[in-house]
Protein backbone atom coordinates (compact mmCIF):
# COMPACT_ATOMS: atom_id res chain seq x y z
CA UNK A 1 0.00 0.00 0.00
CA UNK A 2 1.31 3.18 -0.46
CA UNK A 3 0.39 6.86 0.81
CA UNK A 4 1.08 9.82 0.37
CA UNK A 5 3.02 12.35 2.54
CA UNK A 6 3.14 16.50 2.98
CA UNK A 7 4.99 18.78 4.55
CA UNK A 8 4.43 22.52 5.33
CA UNK A 9 6.47 25.72 5.99
CA UNK A 10 8.18 25.42 8.90
CA UNK A 11 7.78 21.61 9.27
CA UNK A 12 8.43 21.02 5.72
CA UNK A 13 11.81 23.20 6.11
CA UNK A 14 12.62 20.76 9.78
CA UNK A 15 12.01 17.81 8.18
CA UNK A 16 13.87 18.90 5.29
CA UNK A 17 11.16 17.43 3.22
CA UNK A 18 8.27 18.66 0.64
CA UNK A 19 6.12 15.10 0.18
CA UNK A 20 7.24 11.92 -0.41
CA UNK A 21 5.34 8.37 -0.72
CA UNK A 22 5.44 5.81 1.40
CA UNK A 23 5.68 2.24 0.60
CA UNK A 24 3.72 -0.03 3.82
CA UNK A 25 3.17 -3.72 4.10
CA UNK A 26 -0.02 -3.20 6.03
CA UNK A 27 -2.00 -0.07 7.51
CA UNK A 28 -0.58 1.17 10.55
CA UNK A 29 -1.69 3.19 13.72
CA UNK A 30 -0.56 6.81 13.20
CA UNK A 31 1.82 7.52 15.88
CA UNK A 32 3.35 4.02 14.36
CA UNK A 33 3.06 5.37 10.75
CA UNK A 34 5.12 8.55 12.25
CA UNK A 35 7.96 5.93 13.74
CA UNK A 36 8.04 4.64 10.30
CA UNK A 37 8.40 7.87 8.80
CA UNK A 38 11.47 8.83 11.12
CA UNK A 39 13.04 6.12 9.81
CA UNK A 40 13.54 7.44 6.59
CA UNK A 41 13.75 11.12 7.45
CA UNK A 42 15.87 10.97 10.43
CA UNK A 43 15.28 11.45 14.36
CA UNK A 44 14.61 15.23 14.13
CA UNK A 45 11.84 14.60 12.22
CA UNK A 46 10.67 12.39 14.66
CA UNK A 47 10.47 15.23 17.25
CA UNK A 48 9.39 17.44 14.48
CA UNK A 49 6.44 15.04 13.61
CA UNK A 50 4.86 14.66 16.91
CA UNK A 51 5.18 18.51 18.66
CA UNK A 52 2.11 19.14 20.31
CA UNK A 53 1.08 22.17 17.98
CA UNK A 54 1.72 20.12 14.74
CA UNK A 55 -1.84 19.06 13.30
CA UNK A 56 -2.27 16.04 11.44
CA UNK A 57 -4.81 16.02 8.08
CA UNK A 58 -5.81 12.84 6.66
CA UNK A 59 -7.19 13.12 3.13
CA UNK A 60 -7.65 16.80 3.98
CA UNK A 61 -9.50 16.38 7.02
CA UNK A 62 -8.26 17.39 10.31
CA UNK A 63 -7.42 14.23 13.14
CA UNK A 64 -8.33 14.50 16.63
CA UNK A 65 -8.61 10.79 17.56
CA UNK A 66 -6.89 7.81 16.92
CA UNK A 67 -6.28 7.38 13.12
CA UNK A 68 -5.36 4.65 11.24
CA UNK A 69 -3.55 4.78 7.99
CA UNK A 70 -4.71 3.20 5.27
CA UNK A 71 -3.78 2.41 1.33
CA UNK A 72 -4.46 5.42 -0.86
CA UNK A 73 -4.32 8.21 1.84
CA UNK A 74 -2.92 11.76 1.76
CA UNK A 75 -1.50 12.41 4.94
CA UNK A 76 -0.62 16.20 6.07
CA UNK A 77 1.23 17.57 8.97
CA UNK A 78 0.42 21.08 9.08
CA UNK A 79 2.40 23.63 11.59
CA UNK A 80 -0.07 26.22 13.19
CA UNK A 81 -1.60 28.11 10.61
CA UNK A 82 -0.97 32.00 10.53
CA UNK A 83 -4.20 33.03 8.63
CA UNK A 84 -4.66 35.05 5.21
CA UNK B 1 -26.56 33.18 -1.46
CA UNK B 2 -23.61 33.22 -3.96
CA UNK B 3 -19.98 31.91 -2.81
CA UNK B 4 -17.06 32.09 -3.92
CA UNK B 5 -13.40 31.51 -2.96
CA UNK B 6 -10.37 31.98 -5.01
CA UNK B 7 -6.41 31.22 -3.84
CA UNK B 8 -4.19 32.04 -6.67
CA UNK B 9 -0.90 33.51 -7.19
CA UNK B 10 -2.19 36.37 -9.53
CA UNK B 11 -3.10 39.24 -8.59
CA UNK B 12 -6.39 40.14 -8.67
CA UNK B 13 -8.46 42.99 -10.49
CA UNK B 14 -11.28 44.54 -7.96
CA UNK B 15 -12.90 46.67 -10.91
CA UNK B 16 -13.22 43.49 -12.70
CA UNK B 17 -15.08 41.57 -9.52
CA UNK B 18 -17.38 44.82 -8.61
CA UNK B 19 -18.43 44.79 -12.05
CA UNK B 20 -19.35 41.46 -12.40
CA UNK B 21 -20.69 41.35 -9.35
CA UNK B 22 -23.23 44.36 -10.41
CA UNK B 23 -24.02 42.27 -13.96
CA UNK B 24 -24.78 38.98 -11.80
CA UNK B 25 -27.20 40.67 -9.19
CA UNK B 26 -29.14 43.45 -11.34
CA UNK B 27 -31.13 45.60 -9.65
CA UNK B 28 -31.53 43.65 -6.32
CA UNK B 29 -27.97 44.92 -4.67
CA UNK B 30 -28.62 47.34 -1.43
CA UNK B 31 -24.75 47.76 -0.50
CA UNK B 32 -21.74 46.54 -1.00
CA UNK B 33 -18.97 46.39 1.45
CA UNK B 34 -15.12 45.13 0.27
CA UNK B 35 -11.85 44.91 2.17
CA UNK B 36 -8.48 45.07 0.17
CA UNK B 37 -5.28 44.27 2.25
CA UNK B 38 -1.93 44.99 1.16
CA UNK B 39 1.72 43.95 1.83
CA UNK B 40 2.96 46.76 4.00
CA UNK B 41 6.52 47.65 2.87
CA UNK B 42 7.61 47.73 6.72
CA UNK B 43 7.25 45.69 9.70
CA UNK B 44 8.23 47.67 13.21
CA UNK B 45 10.67 49.75 10.96
CA UNK B 46 12.57 46.89 8.87
CA UNK B 47 11.71 47.17 5.13
CA UNK B 48 10.01 43.34 4.40
CA UNK B 49 11.26 42.43 0.93
CA UNK B 50 8.90 39.52 0.57
CA UNK B 51 5.80 38.42 2.12
CA UNK B 52 5.74 34.56 1.22
CA UNK B 53 2.58 32.99 1.41
CA UNK B 54 2.11 29.18 1.38
CA UNK B 55 -1.19 27.14 0.92
CA UNK B 56 -3.00 23.85 1.29
CA UNK B 57 -4.59 23.50 -2.24
CA UNK B 58 -7.92 22.16 -1.60
CA UNK B 59 -7.98 22.34 2.46
CA UNK B 60 -7.34 25.83 1.70
CA UNK B 61 -10.08 26.87 0.01
CA UNK B 62 -12.46 24.32 2.08
CA UNK B 63 -10.89 26.86 4.91
CA UNK B 64 -12.02 29.94 3.59
CA UNK B 65 -15.11 28.61 2.64
CA UNK B 66 -16.44 27.68 5.82
CA UNK B 67 -15.83 30.78 7.13
CA UNK B 68 -17.95 32.81 4.38
CA UNK B 69 -20.89 29.97 4.87
CA UNK B 70 -20.73 30.81 8.90
CA UNK B 71 -21.07 35.08 8.41
CA UNK B 72 -23.53 34.06 5.76
CA UNK B 73 -25.50 32.28 9.19
CA UNK B 74 -25.22 35.09 10.99
CA UNK B 75 -25.93 37.66 8.94
CA UNK B 76 -28.30 37.71 5.24
CA UNK B 77 -25.90 38.42 2.67
CA UNK B 78 -26.30 37.78 -0.81
CA UNK B 79 -22.95 37.57 -2.38
CA UNK B 80 -19.33 36.89 -1.10
CA UNK B 81 -16.17 36.57 -2.59
CA UNK B 82 -13.20 35.93 -1.25
CA UNK B 83 -9.54 35.91 -3.15
CA UNK B 84 -6.54 35.24 -1.42
CA UNK B 85 -3.37 35.50 -2.92
CA UNK B 86 -0.06 33.14 -2.54
CA UNK B 87 3.60 32.73 -3.24
CA UNK B 88 6.19 35.69 -3.21
CA UNK B 89 4.43 38.92 -2.23
CA UNK B 90 6.28 42.18 -2.57
CA UNK B 91 5.62 45.22 -0.75
CA UNK B 92 2.50 47.56 -1.77
CA UNK B 93 0.96 44.39 -3.61
CA UNK B 94 -2.93 43.61 -3.01
CA UNK B 95 -2.90 40.25 -0.88
CA UNK B 96 -6.78 39.98 0.12
CA UNK B 97 -10.23 40.24 -1.42
CA UNK B 98 -13.34 40.40 0.63
CA UNK B 99 -16.40 41.53 -1.14
CA UNK B 100 -19.66 41.41 0.64
CA UNK B 101 -22.98 42.22 -0.80
CA UNK B 102 -26.39 42.44 0.82
CA UNK B 103 -29.56 44.32 1.23
CA UNK B 104 -28.29 46.37 4.13
CA UNK B 105 -25.59 47.76 4.59
CA UNK B 106 -24.54 46.48 8.33
CA UNK B 107 -24.50 42.99 7.36
CA UNK B 108 -22.49 43.84 4.88
CA UNK B 109 -19.65 45.44 6.76
CA UNK B 110 -20.33 42.92 9.86
CA UNK B 111 -19.99 39.88 6.96
CA UNK B 112 -16.88 41.63 5.70
CA UNK B 113 -15.55 42.09 8.55
CA UNK B 114 -16.08 38.68 10.44
CA UNK B 115 -14.54 36.83 7.50
CA UNK B 116 -11.51 38.98 7.95
CA UNK B 117 -11.43 37.98 11.47
CA UNK B 118 -11.46 34.48 10.79
CA UNK B 119 -9.19 34.88 7.92
CA UNK B 120 -6.50 35.79 10.18
CA UNK B 121 -6.92 32.93 12.61
CA UNK B 122 -8.47 29.79 11.14
CA UNK B 123 -7.84 30.00 6.68
CA UNK B 124 -5.24 27.44 6.24
CA UNK B 125 -2.14 29.52 5.20
CA UNK B 126 1.15 29.67 6.49
CA UNK B 127 2.95 33.31 5.76
CA UNK B 128 7.03 33.94 6.22
CA UNK B 129 8.28 36.88 6.33
CA UNK B 130 11.43 37.77 4.75
CA UNK B 131 13.75 40.69 6.00
CA UNK B 132 16.99 42.43 5.69
CA UNK B 133 17.57 40.66 9.11
CA UNK B 134 16.22 37.56 8.25
CA UNK B 135 13.56 34.48 6.98
CA UNK B 136 11.23 34.09 9.27
CA UNK B 137 7.74 31.84 9.93
CA UNK B 138 5.08 33.89 11.48
CA UNK B 139 2.52 32.97 13.80
CA UNK B 140 -0.61 34.16 14.41
CA UNK B 141 -0.80 37.14 16.66
CA UNK B 142 -2.64 37.54 20.03
CA UNK B 143 -4.79 40.03 19.15
CA UNK B 144 -6.27 38.05 16.28
CA UNK B 145 -7.33 35.59 18.39
CA UNK B 146 -8.75 37.70 20.63
CA UNK B 147 -10.76 39.33 18.02
CA UNK B 148 -12.09 36.26 16.89
CA UNK B 149 -12.83 35.19 20.44
CA UNK B 150 -15.06 38.33 20.48
CA UNK B 151 -17.11 36.76 17.61
CA UNK B 152 -17.47 33.74 19.48
CA UNK B 153 -17.94 35.14 22.60
CA UNK B 154 -21.32 37.32 21.12
CA UNK B 155 -23.38 36.25 18.78
CA UNK B 156 -25.02 39.29 18.44
CA UNK B 157 -22.42 41.53 17.77
CA UNK B 158 -22.74 43.38 14.93
CA UNK C 1 -4.67 62.31 6.97
CA UNK C 2 -5.76 63.33 3.69
CA UNK C 3 -9.88 63.70 3.38
CA UNK C 4 -11.88 64.60 0.13
CA UNK C 5 -15.27 64.87 0.28
CA UNK C 6 -16.96 64.86 -3.23
CA UNK C 7 -21.04 65.85 -4.40
CA UNK C 8 -21.85 65.52 -7.93
CA UNK C 9 -24.33 64.45 -10.63
CA UNK C 10 -22.12 62.43 -12.30
CA UNK C 11 -21.71 58.37 -11.58
CA UNK C 12 -18.10 57.32 -10.25
CA UNK C 13 -15.52 54.85 -10.85
CA UNK C 14 -14.59 53.37 -7.63
CA UNK C 15 -11.86 51.15 -9.82
CA UNK C 16 -10.34 54.50 -11.32
CA UNK C 17 -10.85 56.15 -7.16
CA UNK C 18 -8.77 52.78 -5.69
CA UNK C 19 -6.09 53.23 -8.27
CA UNK C 20 -5.56 56.95 -7.07
CA UNK C 21 -5.69 56.07 -3.74
CA UNK C 22 -2.61 53.16 -4.25
CA UNK C 23 -0.54 55.81 -6.40
CA UNK C 24 -0.79 58.52 -3.84
CA UNK C 25 -0.19 56.25 -0.94
CA UNK C 26 2.94 54.53 -2.40
CA UNK C 27 3.56 51.61 0.11
CA UNK C 28 2.28 52.70 2.73
CA UNK C 29 -1.36 51.25 2.89
CA UNK C 30 -2.29 48.27 4.96
CA UNK C 31 -6.02 48.02 4.68
CA UNK C 32 -8.45 49.60 2.84
CA UNK C 33 -12.46 49.33 3.33
CA UNK C 34 -14.51 50.90 1.05
CA UNK C 35 -18.52 51.20 1.06
CA UNK C 36 -20.59 51.02 -2.13
CA UNK C 37 -24.37 52.00 -1.99
CA UNK C 38 -26.70 51.29 -4.45
CA UNK C 39 -30.46 52.50 -5.22
CA UNK C 40 -32.52 49.43 -4.70
CA UNK C 41 -35.05 48.72 -7.39
CA UNK C 42 -37.95 48.07 -5.00
CA UNK C 43 -39.46 49.46 -1.55
CA UNK C 44 -41.59 47.35 0.25
CA UNK C 45 -42.30 45.06 -2.73
CA UNK C 46 -43.16 48.31 -4.59
CA UNK C 47 -41.25 49.42 -7.73
CA UNK C 48 -39.18 52.07 -7.11
CA UNK C 49 -38.68 54.17 -10.74
CA UNK C 50 -36.36 57.20 -9.59
CA UNK C 51 -34.85 58.38 -6.03
CA UNK C 52 -34.48 61.93 -6.76
CA UNK C 53 -31.36 63.38 -4.07
CA UNK C 54 -31.62 67.22 -3.22
CA UNK C 55 -28.33 69.08 -1.38
CA UNK C 56 -27.14 72.48 -0.18
CA UNK C 57 -23.94 73.21 -1.97
CA UNK C 58 -21.24 74.01 0.48
CA UNK C 59 -23.24 72.86 3.60
CA UNK C 60 -23.64 69.20 2.52
CA UNK C 61 -19.49 69.28 1.36
CA UNK C 62 -19.25 70.65 4.85
CA UNK C 63 -21.44 68.62 7.16
CA UNK C 64 -19.84 65.52 5.13
CA UNK C 65 -16.49 66.48 6.26
CA UNK C 66 -17.50 66.70 9.70
CA UNK C 67 -18.36 63.23 9.71
CA UNK C 68 -14.87 62.06 8.49
CA UNK C 69 -12.91 64.42 10.55
CA UNK C 70 -14.98 62.73 13.79
CA UNK C 71 -13.69 59.43 12.12
CA UNK C 72 -10.35 60.13 11.72
CA UNK C 73 -10.26 61.44 15.32
CA UNK C 74 -11.30 58.19 16.71
CA UNK C 75 -8.86 55.97 14.23
CA UNK C 76 -6.04 56.20 13.07
CA UNK C 77 -6.98 57.07 9.25
CA UNK C 78 -5.02 57.77 6.92
CA UNK C 79 -7.36 58.22 3.78
CA UNK C 80 -11.10 59.05 3.62
CA UNK C 81 -12.70 59.83 0.30
CA UNK C 82 -16.89 60.07 0.26
CA UNK C 83 -18.47 60.49 -3.29
CA UNK C 84 -22.31 60.73 -3.17
CA UNK C 85 -24.19 61.68 -6.12
CA UNK C 86 -27.62 63.86 -6.33
CA UNK C 87 -30.19 64.20 -8.39
CA UNK C 88 -32.78 61.99 -10.49
CA UNK C 89 -31.65 58.02 -9.62
CA UNK C 90 -32.45 55.04 -10.80
CA UNK C 91 -32.24 51.27 -9.62
CA UNK C 92 -29.31 49.96 -9.24
CA UNK C 93 -27.29 53.26 -9.68
CA UNK C 94 -24.61 53.99 -7.65
CA UNK C 95 -25.32 56.70 -4.59
CA UNK C 96 -22.56 56.63 -2.15
CA UNK C 97 -18.77 55.67 -2.14
CA UNK C 98 -16.87 55.62 1.08
CA UNK C 99 -13.44 54.56 1.00
CA UNK C 100 -11.36 54.29 4.17
CA UNK C 101 -7.48 53.42 4.11
CA UNK C 102 -5.43 52.92 7.19
CA UNK C 103 -2.42 50.70 8.53
CA UNK C 104 -5.35 48.21 10.46
CA UNK C 105 -7.51 46.86 9.24
CA UNK C 106 -10.28 47.22 11.90
CA UNK C 107 -9.66 51.22 11.94
CA UNK C 108 -10.27 50.66 8.31
CA UNK C 109 -14.04 48.80 9.01
CA UNK C 110 -14.62 50.98 11.89
CA UNK C 111 -14.52 54.61 10.09
CA UNK C 112 -16.23 53.34 6.65
CA UNK C 113 -19.33 51.88 8.93
CA UNK C 114 -19.11 54.87 11.05
CA UNK C 115 -19.02 57.05 8.08
CA UNK C 116 -22.15 55.45 6.75
CA UNK C 117 -23.69 55.72 10.03
CA UNK C 118 -23.34 59.38 10.41
CA UNK C 119 -24.11 59.96 6.76
CA UNK C 120 -27.50 58.85 7.44
CA UNK C 121 -28.22 60.58 9.86
CA UNK C 122 -26.73 63.93 10.13
CA UNK C 123 -25.59 64.75 6.02
CA UNK C 124 -27.36 67.54 4.49
CA UNK C 125 -29.35 65.75 2.23
CA UNK C 126 -33.04 65.19 1.14
CA UNK C 127 -34.55 62.13 -0.70
CA UNK C 128 -37.45 61.48 -2.47
CA UNK C 129 -38.60 58.54 -3.61
CA UNK C 130 -40.79 58.23 -6.75
CA UNK C 131 -43.02 55.41 -7.14
CA UNK C 132 -46.22 53.88 -8.81
CA UNK C 133 -48.04 54.62 -6.16
CA UNK C 134 -46.15 58.57 -5.68
CA UNK C 135 -44.09 60.68 -4.88
CA UNK C 136 -42.90 60.98 -1.38
CA UNK C 137 -39.81 62.77 0.98
CA UNK C 138 -38.27 60.11 2.99
CA UNK C 139 -37.42 60.77 6.88
CA UNK C 140 -34.74 58.91 8.42
CA UNK C 141 -35.01 55.97 9.99
CA UNK C 142 -36.11 55.07 13.88
CA UNK C 143 -33.20 52.11 13.36
CA UNK C 144 -31.33 54.83 11.55
CA UNK C 145 -30.96 57.42 14.68
CA UNK C 146 -30.38 54.03 16.91
CA UNK C 147 -27.21 53.09 14.83
CA UNK C 148 -25.74 56.46 15.35
CA UNK C 149 -26.57 56.72 19.00
CA UNK C 150 -24.46 53.57 19.51
CA UNK C 151 -21.35 55.05 18.73
CA UNK C 152 -22.05 58.19 20.72
CA UNK C 153 -22.91 56.04 23.74
CA UNK C 154 -19.70 53.90 23.81
CA UNK C 155 -16.68 55.89 22.37
CA UNK C 156 -14.92 52.68 22.09
CA UNK C 157 -16.91 50.46 20.58
CA UNK C 158 -15.01 49.36 17.25
CA UNK D 1 -30.00 95.59 2.18
CA UNK D 2 -30.67 92.24 -0.35
CA UNK D 3 -31.12 88.68 1.88
CA UNK D 4 -30.58 85.67 -0.64
CA UNK D 5 -33.68 83.46 0.57
CA UNK D 6 -33.54 79.09 -0.06
CA UNK D 7 -36.07 76.91 0.62
CA UNK D 8 -35.62 72.93 -0.11
CA UNK D 9 -37.18 69.72 -0.64
CA UNK D 10 -40.50 69.17 1.21
CA UNK D 11 -40.35 73.13 2.18
CA UNK D 12 -39.56 74.55 -1.21
CA UNK D 13 -43.11 72.86 -2.36
CA UNK D 14 -44.90 73.96 1.03
CA UNK D 15 -44.10 77.74 0.02
CA UNK D 16 -43.62 77.00 -3.97
CA UNK D 17 -40.68 78.68 -4.42
CA UNK D 18 -37.02 77.58 -4.63
CA UNK D 19 -35.21 80.71 -3.96
CA UNK D 20 -35.57 84.40 -3.80
CA UNK D 21 -33.76 87.78 -3.48
CA UNK D 22 -35.74 90.03 -0.62
CA UNK D 23 -35.13 93.49 -0.04
CA UNK D 24 -35.34 95.31 3.45
CA UNK D 25 -34.99 98.45 4.84
CA UNK D 26 -33.26 97.53 7.67
CA UNK D 27 -31.82 94.49 9.98
CA UNK D 28 -34.64 92.15 11.05
CA UNK D 29 -34.70 89.67 13.94
CA UNK D 30 -35.21 86.10 12.67
CA UNK D 31 -38.62 85.88 13.75
CA UNK D 32 -39.72 89.18 11.57
CA UNK D 33 -38.02 88.56 8.89
CA UNK D 34 -40.64 85.45 8.54
CA UNK D 35 -43.46 88.16 8.88
CA UNK D 36 -41.86 89.24 6.35
CA UNK D 37 -41.32 86.45 3.99
CA UNK D 38 -44.80 85.20 4.71
CA UNK D 39 -45.99 88.62 3.51
CA UNK D 40 -44.54 88.11 0.16
CA UNK D 41 -45.31 84.17 0.15
CA UNK D 42 -48.43 83.88 1.66
CA UNK D 43 -49.90 82.49 5.30
CA UNK D 44 -49.11 79.18 4.61
CA UNK D 45 -46.08 79.90 4.01
CA UNK D 46 -45.77 81.48 7.56
CA UNK D 47 -47.07 78.09 8.99
CA UNK D 48 -44.57 76.02 7.27
CA UNK D 49 -41.59 78.16 7.89
CA UNK D 50 -41.92 78.18 11.50
CA UNK D 51 -42.89 74.61 12.02
CA UNK D 52 -40.73 72.82 14.85
CA UNK D 53 -39.32 70.52 12.69
CA UNK D 54 -37.66 73.08 10.27
CA UNK D 55 -33.79 74.43 10.72
CA UNK D 56 -32.87 78.02 9.60
CA UNK D 57 -29.05 78.07 8.27
CA UNK D 58 -27.81 81.37 7.78
CA UNK D 59 -24.43 81.82 5.53
CA UNK D 60 -24.56 77.98 5.95
CA UNK D 61 -24.54 78.02 9.72
CA UNK D 62 -27.88 76.25 11.73
CA UNK D 63 -28.73 78.90 14.18
CA UNK D 64 -29.96 78.21 17.24
CA UNK D 65 -30.65 81.38 19.65
CA UNK D 66 -31.89 84.47 18.23
CA UNK D 67 -30.69 85.37 14.68
CA UNK D 68 -30.55 88.72 13.46
CA UNK D 69 -30.60 88.77 9.70
CA UNK D 70 -28.52 91.70 7.81
CA UNK D 71 -27.33 92.61 4.42
CA UNK D 72 -25.73 90.22 2.03
CA UNK D 73 -26.42 87.59 4.14
CA UNK D 74 -27.83 83.65 2.62
CA UNK D 75 -31.10 82.29 4.64
CA UNK D 76 -32.06 78.59 4.15
CA UNK D 77 -34.43 77.02 5.40
CA UNK D 78 -33.79 73.37 6.12
CA UNK D 79 -36.66 70.44 6.75
CA UNK D 80 -35.18 67.61 8.66
CA UNK D 81 -32.30 65.80 6.44
CA UNK D 82 -32.48 62.66 5.09
CA UNK D 83 -29.14 61.84 5.24
CA UNK D 84 -27.28 60.28 2.48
Amino acid sequence: MTVRVLFFASLKEAVGCESLSIDLPEQLELSAFIDRLAEQLGAHAHQALTSESVRVAVNQELRNGPQVISDGDEVAFLPPVTGG
Amino acid sequence: MKLEVRVQEADFDIAAEYSALRNRAGGGLGAVATFIGLVRDRHDGDLVSTLYLEHYPGMTERSIEAIATKAAARWPLQDVLVIHRVGALGGAEQIVYVQVASGHRDAAFAGAAFIMDYLKTDAVFWKREDRNSGSRWIESTREDLLRRRNWDADPKQQ
